[in-house]
């Protein structure tokens, strides 16, 4: 038996990673929690090293490990934004895991491991890997999420996650399994060309594509398929819900990149319409729930539901500019979920949690500043310029409309003024309500600039997302 | 191919079966009078007052998931023990990666204390 | 000339300076006093694009052109043209009126007050300047963000439920205008406006795209049956708010539809002209009449600002029955050019006039925090200097000849004549019923007896009062005499406008 | 000989049954679990089923790597599960009602 | 046998030398009742002594008597015999569950507890053996051993060997293992509800997977059926006519005697020494000489791994 020796420098960064996750875990294992500053560190450190590695690589790439890996320019945008994501969530949450005496090594090599499983996820170019890296991320997100021990309701989501991400699993294997089964492939290329090239029973295909879709659209929260999210959200630690709403969508992101369009390019206008229905539904559905929400975390996660939709419109358009439009959404997405959940951890100290969107009242008298950025950053979500959530908007209707699906388009835009009647809301009730309790901001300050820098960025982005949006063109070009 | 396994459905039958008749036997040959006080279950001179099927400490839950968790390793081992000839140093090495991060966790649950019985 | 980024300055100054004024955040007088430096530089610089303007070509001016976003070829545009550069003046100018008008009402937050101003100002000179659609498409939006905490913030009682049944509104149009600019993206290729006037387009396809445009501008105008927003907010808003809105939110529909509307998609005006004319001389007649009945001065005046910009909106669409009559003569006639520029002057005019009006109601209501007219009476007595003025401003408004209400409103019903005698006897009303509305408003409010203690004990405008209102007057004074200097810059472009609407894309 | 499509079969059948009783059993939670476990080992049916008619070990392997992920997936459920009895004192699906919304 | 070691009077009495006393037990078993509890599952319940003897006996299958005498000559033979006996695990934990009873509920945690932890040190030694031997199939790792008695698997594989030896001890929770039957504490264990015939399957399950345990040390590691003297010239060609059954059962025997020698000495053991002997000892004892053997295994160094007894291998 040949056996060759694959060229591992492709995967340097996750072997670093996963090396760092080891330390960090022994140094857990060691010291306890007494040492929690310094986890805390290595912690970070692990993540930029990834991030620098995966910086100071980019450009070539190709695959190894048998094809089962791949590093493209698609995989090494996701990894640099994973990181960063994962660095500003490991600096957000400290504080707030530290007041409720949830700041344990565990926190972060759970986190760790986790974004291990998304950067193998986002390099997977074959089926195995592909759902080793998904299981690697879900199940640390489970436990992340059942964490705090003492809660119910954490507890609870965690319960409802694990079934229904459980649930999700099984549903993308069995579609795997019988697109296994139909092509004799896992590896994506393989499967691609084989869909191209032979002549297979275009039904069972279609079955399996079916399943595959069901599974994505658990993994992202898409209606009918969204009911572990509100939940979860609103359920977990606030740090955690933070870490769960961002860079996990990134890697779903890719999950969906890879199965269907690099897997399944071929089989569009099978799984169009699937995504049309998912994306439509998550639209009217998240849009419509999301106004009847009070608790803020249980708003943004239908609000998320929404911008879950407006991202797989950019996928099922089917053309490069679509998915580089999806691309833009999801980055954008994650910026802007990492600071209105920040935001929220922010605000919150001991015993009181900010989380329901009355506890913002009055915010943009005592702390302007804060107001503001919270202003921006719902707009953004809302999709008004200048400010990239209309960006990433903008790139996926354009998407559609280029592919002439204008009702779709029509639905999803009239849904976004409804979707910003709840977003106002939070505005409305900053501003123009007055305060009842005197909000006191306890958090660092190196995490107030942060999280100033993460909104300016959004709005640096809305007045300049040239580049951006050049760079997620490239990598679908 | 599947010819070679049958011998073993036999020997499971016969197992069974071994197990099966004397219990059958039993039944029929041995008295059978139950009282309540026979039928009641073993206890130091008082009654059992609850189901016995409740909790039980989260340390056997805890060896269960250790047990899981390493007899799937093992798994892995096993198909690279018998080819590991043909794979060679890279397998080695490869195999070495796995076992020491099976290690790290190893240490990990060790330190964490989820070994410690008293 | 060429090379100064005029345009880009006059966009960044205000909303620079409105940043910084973000940062002193207590110290008041600081913020005020650099608000006004910032509105009346940016004035002044307005200035410069009269002056610099050449008024014989069509051609865009103060071109600037970057590209910005190249995936999607958008492009940082920037021109004026002899539409958007009187917009443009009228919007630096209520800009510095309202920072004056604000100056001493404005206790709570000034700093942030006078930002959103000054924000708002350079996002609506962006809104005019702009000759990327997306890049119109973002000051268009934008412009929501700091009128809709204006409103909420230091509006009225009810200032919520109004801030948010505008911004929602007015999104709710905004949206259907990006779907039909995506659109228009796909079949031009590029974003750029001037090549959207050149696209081909089918009778559907332009009927579709007009109708998003109509909806999204006519929300703006506002257009009945789309315009219940408007008295709601303007009731609320704070006196510079009104201002603003009336002054130039409101223009920003026409310029809208000249801009985007007429050009692109002339077929379907044509088709559509009964629609938009019928719900002109709706907003003309029967706002009018709604007005009437008003009892809440600001409300009366919004209405009466419906029923004006009904003119706007007449005048844009009569052109294409004045051709149809005059097809058989000649191509381009006195008609279509006296339709177009009596919508404009009646653009420019109402900023001014309705400015004013806001703003004296603005002067009542500091001193009696009602807007009630059933609580005034007699005011004549105590605040001559004042009544002086406001007599002025509500005679303007109802089109007094001698001001520019007059200017405007004449010359589009002299446009209607050469449409449809009875167009203009609908429009004609508005002279009678715009008299009525106003002139009883004035009755009930200066003369008469006063009516309580509280009117008796007022004091006349002081100084700042005076100054804001007497250069309002001086404007509506100047154009309603002599508006050729205002006139002259158009010609040219309304010229260019009437070939392209007039010539089918068919 | 046994055909694929019988093996296809019971795989859809066992994993009908384990979707069924996920989203029809209001009862115990550790029935959920059970299900999960069921519809992986469907699953690893299939793989091997196909795996073995198309003579292609890859679908074998993956099923050892389903089985260690269902292993571990069961692990992190049991343990979120004894949590959730500690604050709740139940394992009833109904009783997880206190989120809604 | 034990009786003897513990000079005790009594089972050695029945018949010539005791021998009897295993049947008399039988037929006294067979003639009582066999109770079942009020608030047991009926099915469980006796569920519990056929899946505890049941795999005991399959496991049975694959063992190689002797050159090609074996019944079913799989590939898979090992793998089969650990899954088979792992399945005796859940006769335990059914039968105390079933019983309804709090000491044989808790004795039936435990001694599974101890079952599966000792099953993993015995898996990462039976690694070893597949290291060396490189094959799944019985037969296949007797052959491997050939070339004489120091080329056997407990030689290379000492610490495994005794590993396996040790934890097949405990996992068939004989003496110093049977905590989980310990008297003093929980009364007899998870078989405690049981009487009558039942209670003699558990009895002779856990004998059969002794016998099994015995023969599965000789195959893997003393060299199965062959012959001790192998290489030894005189002796190997003395012994030749010696059947390959009786090496095997030779040393079967020998372990089997070991067993009770073991139980008959020894103290019995705490629960925490149990498990932590399991753990902290036997596992990282066999992680580390597994990564031992398998270096040795592919740079071929030292006697037993070097390409010399690749080739002799047939």
């Amino acid at each position: 038996m040949a056996f060759e020796v694959p060229n591992m420098l492709f995967a340097l960064p996750e072997m670093l990673l996963l090396a760092m996750c080891c330390i960090v875990l022994l140094v857990v294992a060691f010291t306890g929690n007494r040492q929690i500053n310094l986890v805390h560190a290595l912690s970070q450190l692990s993540l930029l090293i990834t991030f620098m590695t995966v910086f100071w690589m980019m450009g070539e790439g190709g695959l190894t490990f048998s094809e089962t890996y791949i590093k493209d320019p698609l995989s090494d945008v996701l990894k640099l934004a994973i990181c960063l994501v994962n660095m500003l969530v490991l600096s957000y949450s400290y504080r707030y895991l530290q007041v409720r005496k949830l700041l344990q090594g565990e926190f972060y090599v759970l986190v760790l491991f986790s974004t291990l499983g998304m950067l193998v996820m986002v390099s997977a170019h074959n089926f195995l890997t592909l759902y080793l890296g998904l299981e690697l991320m879900s199940l640390c997100l489970y436990a992340l999420v059942a964490m705090h021990r003492d809660s119910f309701t954490a507890t609870e989501a965690g319960m409802k996650y694990f079934i229904l991400g459980a649930l999700a699993s099984g549903m993308l294997l069995y579609g795997m399994s019988i697109i296994y089964g139909v092509t004799g492939e896992l590896g994506i290329e393989a499967i691609a060309t084989a869909i191209a090239n032979e002549e297979l029973n275009q039904t069972v295909l279609s079955l399996g594509i079916v399943f595959l879709v069901i599974g994505i659209g658990f993994k992202f929260g898409a209606v009918p398929f969204h009911m572990w999210l509100p939940d979860v959200y609103q359920g977990a630690p606030t740090a955690i819900t933070l870490f769960v709403a961002s860079a996990p969508k990134i890697a779903a992101f890719a999950l969906l990149i890879r199965i269907l369009t690099e897997g399944m390019g071929d089989m569009l206008s099978v799984w169009r319409d699937m995504l049309i229905m998912l994306a439509v539904l998550s639209i009217v559905v998240g849009n419509l729930l999301a106004i009847a929400q009070t608790n803020l975390k249980r708003m943004l996660a239908y609000s998320t539901i929404s911008h879950v939709g407006f991202l797989l419109l950019g996928v099922l358009a089917g053309s490069q500019a679509g998915f580089a439009a999806a691309l833009f959404y999801t980055l954008v997405y994650a910026l802007m979920t990492l600071g209105s959940f920040g935001m929220i951890l922010l605000l919150s100290r001991e015993g009181f949690e900010a989380e329901e969107i009355e506890d913002f009242k009055g915010l943009g008298q005592r702390h302007p500043w804060h107001a503001l950025m919270m202003l921006l950053l719902m707009f953004s979500m809302a999709g008004i310029p200048p400010l990239a959530g209309f960006y990433a908007k903008l790139s996926v209707i354009k998407a559609v409309v280029d592919v002439n699906l204008l009702a779709v388009a029509i639905v999803a835009v009239v849904m976004s003024v409804i979707g910003a009647y709840y977003y106002l809301r939070v505005v409305k009730v900053m501003f123009f309500d007055t305060l009842t309790e005197q909000p006191r901001i306890e958090a660092s300050t190196s995490m107030q600039y942060l999280l100033s820098g993460n909104v300016l960025a959004a709005l640096f982005l809305g007045l300049f997302p040239g580049a951006l949006f050049a760079l997620c063109a490239r990598i679908f070009s | 191919m599947l010819e070679g396994y049958l011998p073993i459905l036999l020997f499971i039958i016969i197992g069974i079966g071994f197990g099966v008749m004397p219990l059958i036997a039993g039944f029929i040959i041995g008295p059978h009078r139950p009282d309540a006080e026979k039928r009641s279950s073993y206890e130091c001179g008082f009654e059992p007052f609850e189901d016995t099927h409740g909790k039980f400490d989260v340390r056997y839950y805890l060896v269960a998931i250790l047990f899981i968790i390493f007899d799937l390793e093992i798994a892995f081992l096993f198909p690279w023990a018998i080819v590991l000839d043909d794979i060679g140093v890279f397998g080695l090495l490869a195999m070495f990666l796995f076992l020491a991060i099976l290690v790290v966790g190893f240490i990990y649950e060790w330190k964490k204390g989820a070994l410690e019985w008293e | 000339m060429m090379d100064f980024p005029l345009l880009s300055i006059l966009i960044l100054l205000p909303i620079i300076g409105g940043g910084l004024l973000l940062l002193c955040k207590q110290n008041h007088l600081l913020a005020r006093q650099l608000a006004l430096i910032v509105s009346v530089v940016t004035m002044l610089l307005s200035f410069l694009l009269y002056i610099g303007f050449d008024s014989t070509t069509h051609q865009m001016q103060f071109v600037e052109r970057l590209s910005w976003i190249a995936t999607f070829n958008i492009e940082y545009y920037l021109g004026v043209d002899g539409f958007s550069m009187p917009l443009m003046i009228l919007t630096t100018i209520s800009t510095v009126l309202v920072v004056i008008a604000g100056w001493q009402v404005i206790q709570d937050r000034a700093a942030q007050y006078m930002a959103a101003f000054l924000i708002m100002e350079g996002l609506m000179l962006g809104v005019f300047a702009a000759l990327d659609a997306i890049l119109f498409y973002l000051f268009f939006e934008a412009m929501l963000i700091p009128l809709f905490l204006v409103i909420g913030i230091w509006g009225g009682p009810n200032r919520v439920y109004a801030t948010i049944k505008f911004f929602l509104y007015t999104f709710f149009g905004s949206v259907f205008l990006l779907i039909a600019l995506l659109y228009l993206q796909f079949q031009a290729g590029s974003f750029s406006i001037l090549d959207f006037h050149d696209v081909s387009l089918t009778l559907t396809q332009q009927i579709w795209i007009f109708l998003a445009f109509l909806i999204a501008f006519a929300v703006k105008i506002p257009m009945w049956p789309v315009h219940t927003w408007l008295p709601d907010a303007h009731v609320e808003a704070p006196t510079g708010g009104s201002v603003i809105l009336a002054a130039i939110t409101l223009k920003i529909g026409g310029y809208g539809l000249l801009r985007f509307a007429l050009p692109i998609t002339p077929d379907a005006s044509m088709t559509l002209d009964w629609l938009v004319i019928g719900l002109s001389l709706i907003a003309i007649v029967y706002i009018g009449f709604v007005a009437l009945a008003q009892s809440d001065l600001k409300k009366l005046i919004a209405y009466s600002s419906i029923a004006h910009m009904g003119f706007v909106t007449l005048g844009l669409f009569i052109v294409f029955r004045i051709t149809a009559n005059e097809a058989i003569t000649i191509g381009i006639g006195n008609g279509q050019v006296l339709a177009i520029e009596g919508a404009m002057v009646q653009m420019i005019s109402h900023g001014f006039i309705a400015a004013a009006m806001f703003l004296s109601v603005g002067v009542l209501y500091d001193r009696m925090h009602t807007r009630e007219i059933s609580a005034y009476g007699g005011v004549a007595n105590s605040m001559p200097k004042f009544t002086a003025l406001a007599v002025f401003f509500a005679m303007a408004n109802a089109g007094l000849p001698g001001t520019s209400g007059f200017v405007g409103e004449f010359m589009v019903i002299l446009a209607a004549f050469q449409a449809n005698f009875w167009y203009a006897f609908l429009a004609a009303t508005t002279l009678i019923l715009g008299a009525a509305y106003t002139l009883w408003m004035v009755k009930r409010v200066f003369f008469g007896e006063i009516a309580n203690d509280e009117v008796a004990k007022l004091q006349d405008i002081n100084s700042r009062e005076m100054l804001l209102l007497a250069s309002l007057a001086v404007i509506v004074l100047v154009i309603g005499i002599w508006p050729d200097p205002l006139l002259n810059v158009m010609h040219a472009s309304v010229d260019n406008l009437l070939l392209q609407i007039t010539q089918s894309k068919l | 000989m046994i055909a694929l499509s019988d093996y296809l079969i019971v795989a859809a059948i066992l994993f009908s049954l384990s979707v069924a009783g996920i989203f029809l059993n209001r009862k115990n939670i550790i029935i959920l679990l059970m299900c999960i476990e069921l519809m992986l080992l469907a699953v690893n049916l299939n793989f091997i089923a196909f795996s073995h008619y198309a003579g292609d070990a890859a679908g074998q392997v993956f099923v050892f790597f389903i089985l260690t992920v269902a292993a571990a997936e069961a692990a992190i459920g049991l343990a979120i599960l004894v949590v959730l009895f500690r604050n709740l004192s139940t394992i009833n699906v109904d009783d997880l009602n206190r989120l809604k919304g | 046998m034990i009786g003897y070691i513990q000079m005790r009077i009594g089972p050695n009495r029945v018949g010539p030398r005791g021998l009897l006393q295993p049947i008399a037990d039988g037929l006294k078993l067979l003639l009582k009742e066999i109770i079942v509890p009020t608030r047991s599952n009926l099915y469980l319940f006796v569920l519990a002594p056929v899946l505890a003897i049941g795999p005991a006996l399959a496991a049975w299958a694959v063992i190689p008597f002797d050159a090609g005498m074996v019944l079913a000559d799989i590939n898979a033979g090992l793998l089969y015999v650990l899954a088979i006996t792992s399945m005796g695990v859940y006769g335990i934990v059914i039968a105390g569950w079933a019983s309804n009873s709090r000491y044989a509920f808790l004795g039936a945690m435990r001694s599974a507890a101890q079952v599966v932890s000792y099953e993993i040190a015995m898996g990462f030694a039976l690694v070893g053996v597949l290291i060396a031997a490189g094959s799944l199939n019985l037969s296949e790792i007797v052959m491997a051993q050939q070339g004489g008695i120091f080329y056997w698997y407990w030689l290379p594989l000492l610490p495994l060997f005794v590993v396996y030896f040790i934890s097949g001890v405990a996992e068939t929770n004989r003496a110093p293992f049977d905590i989980a039957e310990g008297e003093s504490e929980i009364v007899a264990g998870f078989h405690v509800e049981y009487s009558g015939m039942a209670f003699a399957i558990f009895f002779l399950a856990e004998y059969a997977d002794m016998i099994l345990i015995s023969i599965l040390a000789a195959t893997l590691f003393m060299g199965g059926w062959l012959s001790p003297f192998e290489g030894i010239p005189v002796l190997e060609s003395m012994f030749a006519w010696v059947p390959g059954l009786v090496w095997l059962l030779l040393k079967t025997s020998m372990f089997l005697f070991i067993y009770l020698w073991i139980r008959a000495t020894f103290p019995r053991y705490r629960y925490d020494q149990v498990m932590r002997l399991g753990w902290k000892v036997f596992i990282p004892v066999t992680l580390v000489w597994l990564v031992v053997i398998s270096t040795m295994q592919v740079f071929d160094i030292g006697p037993w791994f070097s390409d010399v007894v690749e080739v002799s291998t047939p």
